[in-house]
């Protein structure tokens, strides 16, 4: 048992799941309901998917402070080009490709300068903002329909039970993060290189280039983030997500991946947005205001980690 | 969509809302005065008529999708009607849509949706023409002096910040381009980021500023201040819009020019009171009424209607 | 030793050779022009006071660090290793002093690490791992090597004592070294036994016609294994002699300097 | 020269410091002036007491994401308290305690239950904005004039350059901490803590104890932090200083203050701190508006923190 | 050794004692009801296996870990020690196996970590540091010890060489240590001459009537400075033998657990 919750981390923000939502289910009457949970995924999709591609960069013993705001810039990117009459599917590809090359950007400083991931992504947190603000002319721009906002097209399973595109798209990319992170060399490298970036290089593998591929691959899930975000709220932003950087450590912390690196996976994450997300739903099926909900989630937070550690302390 | 209602009949039954009208309040923050004086109203309105209210909020301005995750509670928790005010009205039209679909009616407070008939009905005021109505007095004022401005904006997105902003333009007959603009400042209406950016622009300006427009009533007391520190308060014109007590103190105090008033409590008065209207007769508000600005000056000029500001602490919000 | 007579001293072509080998620290000078020669077969000591730049050469020599100046040939090839990665494609194992292992990560991933095995056919191609091979060929390794009894190979190497990390590390470089093996200090938190294990694995990996550099501050160990002794001093090599020409007590002070290496 | 750059971690931003001067000096005709550097120096005033705070934990090895709210809600209790007729001294210490005392929640949390100091402080920082949003019923708060603003007073020197009472009394407060970091067995302990908490406890230093005390001191800080903040803008509202966290981070770190803990010292801090000020003002008097200067800011950061890097790994 | 004469065998009274001693971790049995016992003025090598436990049992007797049973007894007064400040307040001073030195501190900082000198009169009331005092007494006390001739007194140690750290170690135990003194595996790092002067320390510290504790996988080493050798087995005292009435292979075989060790 106690093996058990060392080996896969992820047991124990699980536990805290469903007691949550055991709470709240017997708490309000109107929270336990096929309808209620389609709405709580819906509304944790994007920030779990900000939260995967933190996930990548934590592993690596890193931290992205700019992740929401790059996609942010992403979802202005595709707009305004579809706008401007440029095909969706370029002005999709031109999206993704702009995240990635500005993750790539502090994935290059962090990996080639050494400089800690921290300050590198504090300082693409202000310049993507400047960037996202000059470039949206300061307005937000609305996501004309179609493909754009595909993410968010509803289908019925029975007739009765709601789902979006979104949802699935994002499961599989999550699955596809998980299957590259256990079950390839690349996968065993970013661990490695969250262990013990020294002993990785000794091992051979090229710690430089892993950071930056790193980077890159997180900049391509920010954009999915994008564009999963236009599928739920159809216009761009430059306002929007600006605690989104917090709010994916926290579904990364929570779900019990730790912040040095080299400890923790994408399963734990998706389990910590949706606590998050339960949280705030369930509170405001009890008839909560928002104020106690942001009391009930900072110590919740402190609280999720603090049963973590414990059981990870027991079966050290 | 059917299903939903289905779902919804079901638990409208259990004893715990027995007959109770449920309202749920939106706002675009917790923390502006603006928006507290808008709950606290809507709080004693719905208090009066026996409704229950549950008051949410995105967690910034600009937080689309966190208004959109309070909309999907609230319909899910089966409340009558929701009141809110839109961070950015094209990004949650969809929300609102399914909050419609399943029998919600849906009141927007302070900030109109586009398309306007997204929602059942409008209680605002008209942002661009309290910036008018700001732009045509410290215009009067100046006479036929040059005007020389300088403007504390809220940020470069936000549509309140540029309705405001072209309205005052407009209503001093300025355009963007006008040489008259010797600066302007983000202050994210933020009382220190005004200051300090208002510090910065008048070290560069030197005495020649002789109107400082600002987006609310912080940001015109960050500008007070930088002005003091320099010995020009009593030489330019201080503009604000809000109308909140400290606001209109500050202008009886002689530290502003005037302030542009605005009424939440009115707004969350009357969207109460239609949900609650429509919870027991099944009878929708509809429409656009403005619930109106008022200049607040203690130095009245021809031609346009105000206020003085003992008028004003009485009428005053937050 | 018995591989040493295999080798022909008249005529020396070294596997691993340097030459002037140089490497400054801000104000401190590691590596002084330095020489290292390496011939087929042979188990070499390097021994030398701490700080003498034993480590530091060894870096040199397998691509972990950049020297300033000097070149390193293999099999009389001239080659410019530009990172670990480089070395051990050439056949070039290394044991280093740090051990170079991921704490949470299981024994067999720090086995194959840097060379997985991947499947094979399709899911080969889209990179996916044989995780069971890994497994069964890291234990079938281990137990040939004849190394510390690991209980278990999916454990993880934090878990492990200090001497089990240390046979994790020496058990990698014997099994993957094609054309030299290096080992820096692999016996300093080691017990009796283990180091036993580990004099032991020398020699057969020498049997196997390997030749093996061994760091060590462990004489009895050195004189036992060691077909050449290369005496590190100040940076650079003070000269090399063979354990049967010399004491211990003279390799002592050929190491502090109290005598001068012979030629 | 290079040993020095080492030995003193401040001379590399102070550098960086005296460099940016003399460009707006040349650059601009209004920067180079009196009156402005006092300006600079008074909106540098209270990041730059909060990122003092923020150096002793990060010195620790922590960081602290929660310490501007929690001067917010300093600034709250003493305006709130002396508004209700509470003596202005006791609303001051009132402020202060309740500062200490929040802060030393955190301290708690880390030192007793060994939790993350960023996840710990992040969740902090959610409560304590939702505890000063019910507090101050989300209103703002005008601080009476007397003792509560007392440090926006201003003194002029030969009846011509301004300085405020705030300068001052934020200077001596640098200077104490200074001391008490470099001067006393704590501070010496402080450091060994960011070194190696292991080694420290092993050396019979109270790891826990000492934890606390940083925080509880941090938060005293904070407290002064308000008092001064009160003093620049004399109101306590619950919407100030949202990105004071990041801002004091910027400043700590910009001062070549390492993020691992054990390295670097309050004299970087204040440069640090003046570092960002000098940009802002200097962009200003350029006329360069503000999106370009928050790109001109983000890409400070990386920059000197990597001119630090540089001049620090040469010396290495 | 010639301390130990001092000491009458039929009237044994421990300076520091430990019976049943008992520590797990998860599922790992670290201290498995160990005894200990260290008598005036000896020597007292300590050996076993890698993982025997023996690093675990120095933590229990000094604080750095809390057992979860047993007692231990210092001058035949029982105590419990809760953390390491206890020990060291008792004059217990412990080299760990892991040093625990500051790296980003100087080498006088670490010598007097956690008992700084203050200053005199007004300052010393405000907690100030006598810096000086410190660097003069920490200068003096490594010439005195003949310590590794350390260039600069205010190096940080982390540009000191693995061995020269080590040293500041010993250094800082030999310093203060005025009741017992510990060292786990001080010479496991060390070049032949450092690890002399560590020994001939150890005698040196014996030799002013202290009792030091060694645990070390150095046969030799322990052979000539031990007075007696403490045998660690699977968390466990296994048995005591004196240097003089075993060999070294016995030792060996009773650490393996080859041969029982006798009564
Ligand atoms: N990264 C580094 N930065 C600065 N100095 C270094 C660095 N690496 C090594 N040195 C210095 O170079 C010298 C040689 O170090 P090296 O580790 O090669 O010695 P060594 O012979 O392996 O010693 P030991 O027997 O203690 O392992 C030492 O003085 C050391 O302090
Ligand atoms: N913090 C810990 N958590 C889990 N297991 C531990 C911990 N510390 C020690 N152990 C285990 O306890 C056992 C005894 O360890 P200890 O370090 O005391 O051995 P040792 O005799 O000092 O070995 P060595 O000669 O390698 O230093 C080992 O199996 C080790 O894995
Ligand atoms: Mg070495
Ligand atoms: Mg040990």
């Amino acid at each position: 048992m106690e093996r058990r919750f060392s080996q896969t981390p992820a047991l124990g923000p699980t536990a805290a799941l469903l007691l949550a939502i055991v709470v709240f289910s017997v708490g309000s009457d109107t929270f336990l309901n096929i309808d209620n949970f389609s709405f709580i995924v819906q509304q944790s999709v994007v920030i779990a998917t900000l939260a995967l591609g933190q996930t990548i960069i934590i592993l690596t013993g890193g931290i992205d402070l700019a992740n929401a705001l790059i996609a942010v810039l992403g979802t202005l990117v595709m707009t305004r080009t579809t706008l401007d009459g440029v095909p969706v599917v370029a002005a999709l590809a031109l999206g993704v490709l702009v995240c990635a090359l500005t993750a790539s950007v502090s994935g290059l400083l962090v990996a080639k300068l050494r400089l800690p991931s921290f300050i590198v992504t504090l300082g693409m947190l202000t310049v993507v903002t400047a960037v996202a603000n000059l470039y949206s002319s300061g307005t937000t721009w609305p996501a004309p329909d179609g493909l754009l906002t595909l993410m968010g097209m509803k289908l019925y399973l029975f007739g009765r039970v709601q789902f979006t595109i979104g949802m699935l798209f994002a499961a599989a990319l999550f699955v596809l993060v998980w299957v590259t992170l256990t079950r390839t060399a690349w996968g065993r490298h970013v661990y490695a290189i969250g262990n013990d970036a020294e002993a990785a290089r000794l091992n051979g593998i090229n710690v430089k280039r892993m950071l930056l591929s790193v980077y890159a691959l997180a900049g391509c899930i920010y954009a999915m983030a994008a564009w999963l975000s236009l599928g739920r709220t159809p216009s761009a932003d430059p306002n929007a997500y600006q605690l989104g950087n917090l709010e994916s450590i926290t579904a990364v912390v929570i779900g019990g991946t730790s912040l040095f690196g080299g400890r923790g996976g994408v399963v734990g994450t998706v389990v910590g947005a949706l606590i998050v997300s339960v949280l705030r739903s369930g509170l405001t099926q009890m008839g909560i205001d928002s104020n106690y909900q942001n009391l009930a989630t900072g110590i919740l937070v402190i609280v999720a980690v603090a049963f973590d550690q414990f059981t990870r302390r027991r079966s050290a | 969509a059917a299903g939903c209602s289905t779902e919804r009949a079901a638990s409208s039954e259990s004893p715990s809302d027995d007959g109770e009208v449920k309202i749920g309040l939106v706002t675009k923050t917790e923390t502006n005065p603006y928006f507290v004086k808008l709950r606290e109203s809507a709080q004693a309105a719905a208090d009066k008529s026996g409704a229950d209210l549950i008051a949410l909020a995105g967690k910034f301005d600009g937080d689309n999708a966190g208004q959109v995750t309070a909309i999907e509670n609230l319909v899910q928790q089966g409340v009558d009607g929701i009141l809110i005010t839109p961070s950015n009205a094209k990004a949650i039209l969809d929300a609102i849509q399914e909050a419609k679909d399943a029998g919600v009616v849906v009141i927007a407070l302070d900030t109109e949706t586009e398309p306007r008939d997204a929602v059942a009905a409008t209680f605002a005021t008209d942002n661009e023409e309290a910036g008018r109505t700001l732009g045509k007095y410290i215009d009067a004022r100046l006479g036929d002096r040059d005007p020389k401005v300088l403007m504390a904006d809220l940020d470069p997105s936000s549509s309140v910040g540029l309705q405001r902003h072209n309205g005052f333009l407009d209503g001093m007959g300025l355009t963007d381009d006008s040489d008259a603009i010797l600066g302007t400042a983000l202050t994210q209406g933020d009382q220190g980021k005004a200051q300090a950016a208002m510090e910065n622009l008048l070290q560069r300006v030197g005495k020649k500023v002789n109107v400082v427009y600002n987006i609310n009533e912080p940001a015109a007391r960050g500008s007070y201040l930088a002005l003091k520190a320099r010995g020009l308060a009593d030489d330019v014109l201080i503009g604000a819009i809000d109308g909140s007590c400290s606001g209109v103190q500050d202008v009886a105090d002689g530290k502003f020019a005037a302030t542009v008033m605005q009424f939440p409590q009115k707004m969350a008065e009357q969207g109460v009171a239609a949900v609650v209207k429509y919870a027991e007769t099944g009878e929708k508000p509809s429409g656009f009424v403005d619930t109106g600005d008022m200049l607040i000056t203690d130095k009245p000029v021809d031609g346009l209607e105000s206020k003085d500001s003992t008028w004003g602490a009485e009428n005053c919000w937050g | 030793m018995s591989t040493a007579s295999t080798r022909d001293p008249a005529e020396p072509a070294p596997v691993l050779s340097a030459r002037g080998l140089r490497k400054r620290y801000g104000q401190v000078t590691a590596i002084d022009g330095a020489d290292f020669d390496l011939y087929p077969g042979e188990v070499l000591a390097v021994v030398g006071d701490n700080g003498a730049g034993k480590s530091s050469l060894i870096k040199a020599l397998t691509g972990a660090l950049v020297p300033d100046a000097g070149t390193v040939a293999l099999d009389g090839r001239s080659v410019s290793f530009t990172s670990p990665a480089d070395a051990r494609e050439a056949g070039i194992e290394t044991v280093y002093q740090t051990l170079a292992l991921a704490p949470a990560m299981d024994i067999a991933s720090n086995l194959f690490l840097g060379r997985e095995i991947r499947r094979d056919g399709l899911l080969g191609r889209l990179r996916m791992l044989d995780r069971r091979a890994m497994r069964e060929e890291a234990a079938r390794q281990l137990d040939a090597l004849g190394i510390a009894t690991v209980q278990d190979i999916t454990q993880l190497v934090e878990t492990l004592s200090g001497g089990q990390r240390q046979a994790v590390a020496v058990a990698r470089a014997a099994m993957f070294g094609s054309k030299v093996v290096i080992m820096d200090e692999p016996t300093a938190a080691l017990g009796v036994r283990e180091t036993r294990h580990v004099l032991d694995l020398i020699k057969r990996i020498s049997a196997r016609g390997l030749p093996v550099v061994l760091i060590s501050h462990d004489m009895p160990a050195v004189f036992e294994v060691a077909d050449r002794i290369h005496v590190h001093r100040l940076g650079r090599r003070a000269g090399t002699v063979r354990p049967g020409e010399v004491s211990m007590s003279d390799v002592v002070a050929f190491i502090t300097g109290a005598e001068d290496v012979p030629d």
